[in-house]
């Protein structure tokens, strides 16, 4: 199960959770876990996200691999000048 | 990548060649947006509304439609129906809402019609001939005021999810983010500064304005040649704007004039292709300087509020900042960039940031070098500032005992990889700069900054000639040098000279999809897909050495610019050159190319600390900047005059933007400075030399170790202006700009 | 509206063109000559993108009429180049790295000749004031100053 | 737009009393076109003055006093090797007027009639004592500069009537003059303040001054108060202290993009004092 951290505004989305348990290999997969499992989570990942991976963030690439016990936060999606 | 793939030893990287582009800049012969002309070209022109926020009840063209010289008028009905959606989702809509006025005009300035005549001044004369009917309505610009509860709505549904129940209509996204108790860190601090910063909105100021020439037929198929940072979303964009298929759309980047995020988005080019739709004839649109300060660009204006706890000893113990940020009338002002960069630069136990996204009867904001992080730097490192003179504590001292470093939590959350930020201070403390004496009247003043990067969608394509040179194929606009980069780091994979590579910008038509020269990304991302393609070329001249010799091809490595036979097995041969492989390649397997496609994911964030002396008159309250050192990690410096060129750039604009630069509007809601008369940009007597110090603190995502450089370095200005203006004045400016009149009235009421 | 005919030497060719009164001589450039080295930057004569000489006299080409340059000497950033030759000005711009964009370059060449040909040994100061009406934003001007004043310094030696 | 060239002010004058609709006399352009390309002002007819005989010569007359052609630029005023000596001020105040390119092309006169309360020249000028020669229907005149501007964009000339020469008096024994503004950055800009200072000694002692103030007021005005306030004195603190309290006192200024009325009134008195020591060193033949 990886740990996935979300930002604070999202706990209302989650019931009030912060940090979520899902099982996935990839940042794809880990998407697709979040909105089986919190299905408010749709939203926010429509608008646009990122995801953290040891620290590295994955700006739009769903097929990049999250090892086992990875720290992982959703982050918004970045934009830049 | 592990660290150890990572090459440290360089044989051209890290030179300082002549830029490859640098005779045709030089000479005039560079071909900017405005400098395209086509067979039977028609010259277009936009009509703007005067007022802030008003419903267009009626528009009559009937005149100007009958003049001789007109052959096309348009409106909004001649785009394409694209669907609405809240927040940023709706970017198209929000784009062509932008581009063409529907139903309102938003601010000052917002297009409502266009004309194509048959020269500039026969389009300019038949716009006034255009009667447009407005229905006025109450209109706000401020931040605040826009949120207050009866502030006039821009627009009903523009809020996405993230908003919560019971915020105006005009706050249209909504981020909180932060770990810890900062109720309890705040307890435990020995002084706790809270404060309320304001910034103007301040716009890009490239000197090149927007300019196009389009050509777009009944049967869907066009071309566009435009200046841009990024062609392929400007096709993708002016596409999905006019109903057409995006690969049916080839869009040409000219030499661009200078962007820093704001020709990241169109403005002009639908328009153009609109015109040329209904007339059946190219159309070349160019803005003025009005026009561009009106219509594109600008920043975010922000008012922010910061607490932060430290102890005695300089210890942070907690955090807080709520960052409100106004965008012009639609989303996408980026107070959550701006909340999750703020404190970036500190590893806190306890942080919380709020960001607003607000809309205002302004232009549309548009991306200015790490959009959203200078101003919250500003008020976070105004107030650190502020603690280390009550608590008597050295400003760079204060920092290193707080900053964050390799294994810190960052205040947006993850865990930092190898970062620079450390290394920049310790440089800041050994440059003289730093223990330089002060003569009376001048301040010194600290800041360090924060920035993400960004890698994207990159596609680059190596093509080898039989003469032994090589083309290389970017998708990426060469807005500072980047050809230069991109020669260098495909040399130093060939190993043939730098002069013997020719970069190219390719058009949407000859490389695969390229995200904008955005987030700091050219060389990054650009550069590793530059690398890679490069990589991919060596392989198969190693498979054509390995043929020409009938060794194995796991037998052949490649070194300085040959094939070299490698292993106890591979036999005795001499090395063969890259020229004497692609000589006959078209009979040895036919040509060499090299390509990479992928969107790279290890941009690597970055810091940097800057140090400024100010001297401010106390009579006037006019500041000089008297020194300026800027000290940044740039992974690796690929060209260090570029990057260099890069921390003088980005510590200019910040100087603008601290002093003097700022959008003003009238009771009107009309926009007041939209000439360079007056609104403010540096000149060349107002600044400077600016010292600068490359740090180099290899990013692990990259071969090379290449962090972005573009836009770390507006980051720290305004606050390290704010800190050195308030040290010499003994007030504490807390809004920007710090024009003479804030100064002068800020020491009255000392 | 009728044309007016203007008849006018630019970098020592002499041209002719027909010109609403209200077109600039930067318009004129551009357009009916198709010497696009000067731009546009501002229309006001505030950032000095369209600097030519006339009559060996430094100006905004945006500020001038075309029907103005009748019976002129008009020198642009094309003819800064001796044939194949670049200017002293032009190499120390490219080495320096005095441009990144690249769109004020023109502009600031002229004008960094007219200065050096007025004045051999300026100070930085004199310099950065007569270069202050050609805005550059990507440069912060430090390498444009230097090229300026490390220019300067071989053409004194040189002479 | 009708463009004419005239060979003399006489035709110059001819044509505009004969122009319907909107008529701008074109000497230097740099206020003029910027107001043609910005559709503010789109004159049906413009004349162009600058092919008259000498309107770019600048001349010293036998009695000391100068006359300029209107066409005279400021980078042909800084570049005459005498007039800056006698009138530093007025030449230092054309020069401030925008860039380099600007000042290729700029004029007294242009910078006078464009009527702007922020003209840098016109409080050099009014300072200074100049007048201006008029050629018009009913023949030729002459009027002090500080009559010339009646408000914002507004002159006194009538239609048919053009600026013909620009007159700046003799220097004089033991004069100076000085010009200083307020801008915020330290070139391009509009005066957010501007003050002229003309004055002459007796010894120490000023016997005769004069002193505008610029972007204060809906016209350039010339301060007799603060002229009051430094004659007979040495120009010590306390008069130096009177001189800024009558700038200020005299200011009647608007809050804009460009400065506030709290400002320009206190920054008025402050280059008031930093003006007159300057004319005053340069009176003495001090440098300054």
């Amino acid at each position: 199960m990886i740990e996935v951290h979300l930002w604070s505004s999202l706990r209302s989305l989650t019931g009030g959770q912060q940090v979520v348990e899902v099982e996935a290999a990839t940042t794809g997969e880990l998407l697709k876990e979040l909105v089986r499992l919190h299905p408010g989570l749709q939203a926010p990942i429509d608008a646009g996200v990122s995801v953290a991976v040891d620290g590295r963030i994955i700006a739009t690439g769903l097929s990049e691999p999250i090892p086992e016990d990875a720290e992982v936060y959703l982050m918004q999606r970045l934009r830049g000048g | 990548m592990a660290l150890d793939d990572q090459k440290s030893i360089f044989t051209f990287v890290g030179t300082r060649p002549d830029r490859p582009d640098g005779l045709d800049k030089v000479t005039g012969r560079a071909r900017f947006g405005a400098d395209a002309h086509a067979p039977g070209m028609l010259h277009g022109a936009i009509l703007r509304s005067p007022h802030a926020h008003a419903r267009i009840v009626k528009i009559d063209a009937s005149k100007a439609e009958a003049l001789k010289d007109v052959k096309a008028v348009v409106t909004r009905a001649d785009f394409a129906e694209v669907p609405f959606e809240p927040g940023l989702e709706g970017e198209f809509w929000n784009v062509l809402e932008n581009v063409m006025a529907g139903e309102k005009t938003l601010y000052d300035g917002h297009a409502v019609a266009a004309v194509a005549a048959t020269s500039a001044l026969a389009a300019r004369d038949a716009l006034k001939l255009i009667e447009v009917e407005y229905e006025v309505l109450p209109h706000v610009t401020d931040v605040d005021k826009a949120m207050e509860a009866d502030a006039p709505v821009i627009r009903e549904g523009a809020a996405d999810y993230s908003v919560p129940e019971g915020m105006h209509p005009n706050v249209v996204r909504y981020h909180e983010s932060g770990h810890g108790d900062v109720e309890a860190g705040f307890a435990e601090a020995d002084l706790v500064v809270e404060d309320s910063f304001v910034t103007e909105a301040t716009h890009q100021g490239y000197i090149e304005p927007h300019a196009c020439l389009g050509s777009l037929g009944t049967d869907g198929k066009g071309e566009l040649w435009c200046t841009t940072q990024g062609h392929w979303i400007a096709q993708k964009t002016c596409a999905a704007l006019l109903g057409i298929e995006t690969s049916q759309l080839r869009v040409t980047a000219s030499e661009i004039g200078g962007g820093f995020g704001g020709k990241t988005t169109v403005f002009i080019e639908p328009v153009a292709l609109a015109l040329s739709r209904k007339a059946n004839r190219p159309v070349k649109l160019v803005m003025n300087r009005s026009e561009v300060f009106r219509a594109t660009g600008p920043t975010s204006s922000a008012s922010m509020d910061i607490k932060i706890g430290m102890k005695k000893d300089g210890t942070i113990t907690a955090a807080e900042g709520t960052f409100r940020l106004q965008g012009g009338a639609f989303p996408g002002a980026p107070g959550d960039m701006t909340a999750m960069c703020a404190f970036a630069p500190y590893n806190l136990t306890n942080v919380r940031q709020v960001g607003y996204d607000v809309m205002a009867n302004r232009p549309k904001q548009a991306a200015y070098r790490a959009p959203g992080a200078p101003m919250g730097a500003f008020a976070v490192e105004s107030v650190l500032d502020e603690l280390c003179n009550q608590l008597g504590l050295d400003p760079v001292d204060m920092r290193l005992k707080n900053a964050a470093a390799e294994g810190s939590k960052a205040s947006y959350g993850p865990t930092y990889e190898r970062i620079g930020l450390v290394e920049t201070l310790e440089a800041a403390k050994a440059h003289p700069h730093y223990s330089a004496p002060l003569k009376p009247g001048q301040g010194r003043g600290i800041s360090c900054g924060f920035w993400f990067n960004h890698g994207g969608e990159t596609s680059v394509s190596l093509a080898l000639s039989e003469d032994g040179s090589a083309q290389v194929m970017v998708g990426t606009p060469d807005i500072g040098g980047s050809r230069a980069s991109m020669a260098l780091m495909a040399a130093e994979i060939l190993g043939i000279p730098y002069e013997n590579i020719r970069v190219t910008i390719a058009d949407t038509a000859s490389l695969g999809y390229n995200d904008v020269s955005h987030g700091s990304r050219v060389t990054y991302a650009s550069g590793l897909a530059t690398i890679k393609a490069a990589k991919h070329a060596v392989e198969k001249l190693c498979e054509r050495a390995a043929a020409k010799w009938g060794i194995p091809v796991d037998a052949v490595k490649w070194e300085n610019g040959c094939a070299v036979p490698s292993g106890p097995n591979a036999g005795d041969f001499d090395p063969l050159p890259l020229a004497d492989i692609t000589a006959d390649m078209g009979a040895t397997g036919g040509p060499i190319s090299g390509h990479f496609e992928a969107t790279p994911e290890g941009a690597g964030v970055s810091f940097g600390t800057h140090i400024v002396d100010a001297e401010v008159d106390p009579e006037t309250g006019k500041t000089s900047v008297t020194r300026y050192t800027v000290i940044q990690d740039a992974g690796k410096a690929i060209h260090p005059t570029y990057v260099e060129g890069q921390y003088q750039g980005g510590a200019a604009q910040g100087i603008g933007w601290a002093l003097n630069e700022e959008y003003i509007y009238g009771e009107d809601g009309r926009l007041q400075n939209s000439i360079f008369l007056d609104y403010r940009i540096p000149v060349a007597s107002d600044l400077p030399m600016i010292d600068t110090v490359i740090v180099e603190v290899p990013n692990p995502g990259h071969p090379f170790g290449v962090r972005g450089v573009g836009e770390t370095g507006i980051v720290p200005p305004l606050a390290a202006i704010a800190n050195a203006v308030s040290n010499a004045a003994g007030v504490r400016m807390r809004q920007l700009p710090m024009s003479p009149p804030r100064i002068l009235a800020a020491l009255k009421d000392k | 509206m009728s044309k007016l005919h203007v008849t006018t030497t630019v970098n020592g060719d002499e041209v002719e063109y027909l010109c609403d009164p209200r077109e600039t001589l930067l318009d004129c450039l551009r357009d009916k000559l198709n010497l696009t080295g000067a731009k546009e930057g501002c229309g006001t004569g505030d950032c000095g993108a369209c600097s030519v000489t006339v009559d060996g006299r430094l100006v905004c080409s945006c500020l001038m009429l075309g029907v103005e340059a009748e019976g002129k000497q008009i020198e642009t950033v094309e003819g800064i180049a001796d044939g194949d030759v670049l200017h002293p000005l032009q190499k120390k711009f490219i080495e320096y790295a005095a441009l990144q964009c690249g769109i004020c370059t023109p502009g600031i060449l002229v004008a960094a000749k007219s200065l050096l040909e007025k004045n051999p040994d300026p100070t930085e100061e004199e310099a950065r004031y007569w270069l202050a009406g050609n805005l550059c934003r990507c440069t912060g001007y430090d390498k444009i100053i230097r090229a300026v004043m490390d220019t300067a310094a071989e053409l004194r030696e040189a002479s | 737009m009708d463009y004419h060239s005239p060979a003399s002010f006489a035709e110059a004058s001819a044509l505009a009393i004969n122009a319907t609709g909107i008529t701008r006399f074109l000497a230097g352009g740099t206020d003029v076109l910027v107001q043609l390309r910005s559709e503010l002002v789109t004159p049906d007819t413009l004349i162009d003055i600058k092919k008259i005989n000498g309107v770019h010569d600048i001349t010293r007359n036998s009695d000391g006093s100068w006359t300029l052609g209107v066409a005279a630029t400021g980078a042909e005023m800084s570049d005459h090797p005498e007039l800056g000596l006698d009138w530093p001020g007025v030449v230092e105040a054309m020069d401030l007027i925008g860039s380099t390119q600007v000042q290729g092309r700029a004029t007294l006169t242009g910078n006078l009639c464009n009527g702007s309360p922020a003209a840098d020249s016109v409080p050099a000028m009014v300072a200074a004592g100049v007048t201006v020669t008029i050629t018009g229907p009913e023949g030729v005149r002459d009027m002090a500069v500080e009559d010339i501007p009646t408000g914002p964009g507004k002159t006194a000339l009538a239609k048919g009537e053009v600026i013909s020469a620009i007159n700046i008096p003799a220097r004089g024994e033991n004069g100076g003059d000085a010009y200083l503004r307020f801008i915020p950055r330290t070139e391009m800009d509009i005066a957010v303040v501007g003050v002229g200072v003309n004055l002459r000694l007796d010894g120490d002692t000023i016997t005769e001054a004069r002193v505008s103030l610029g972007a204060v007021a809906p016209t350039v005005l010339l301060v007799d108060d603060a002229a009051r306030a430094i004659i007979g004195t040495t120009l010590d603190d306390a008069a130096l202290d009177a001189l800024a309290a009558a700038a200020s006192g005299a200011c009647n200024p608007i809050d804009d993009k460009r400065g506030t009325i709290a400002f320009r009134t206190e920054v008025a008195g402050v280059l008031a004092k930093r003006t007159a020591k300057i004319a005053y060193a340069r009176a003495k033949g001090e440098q300054a």
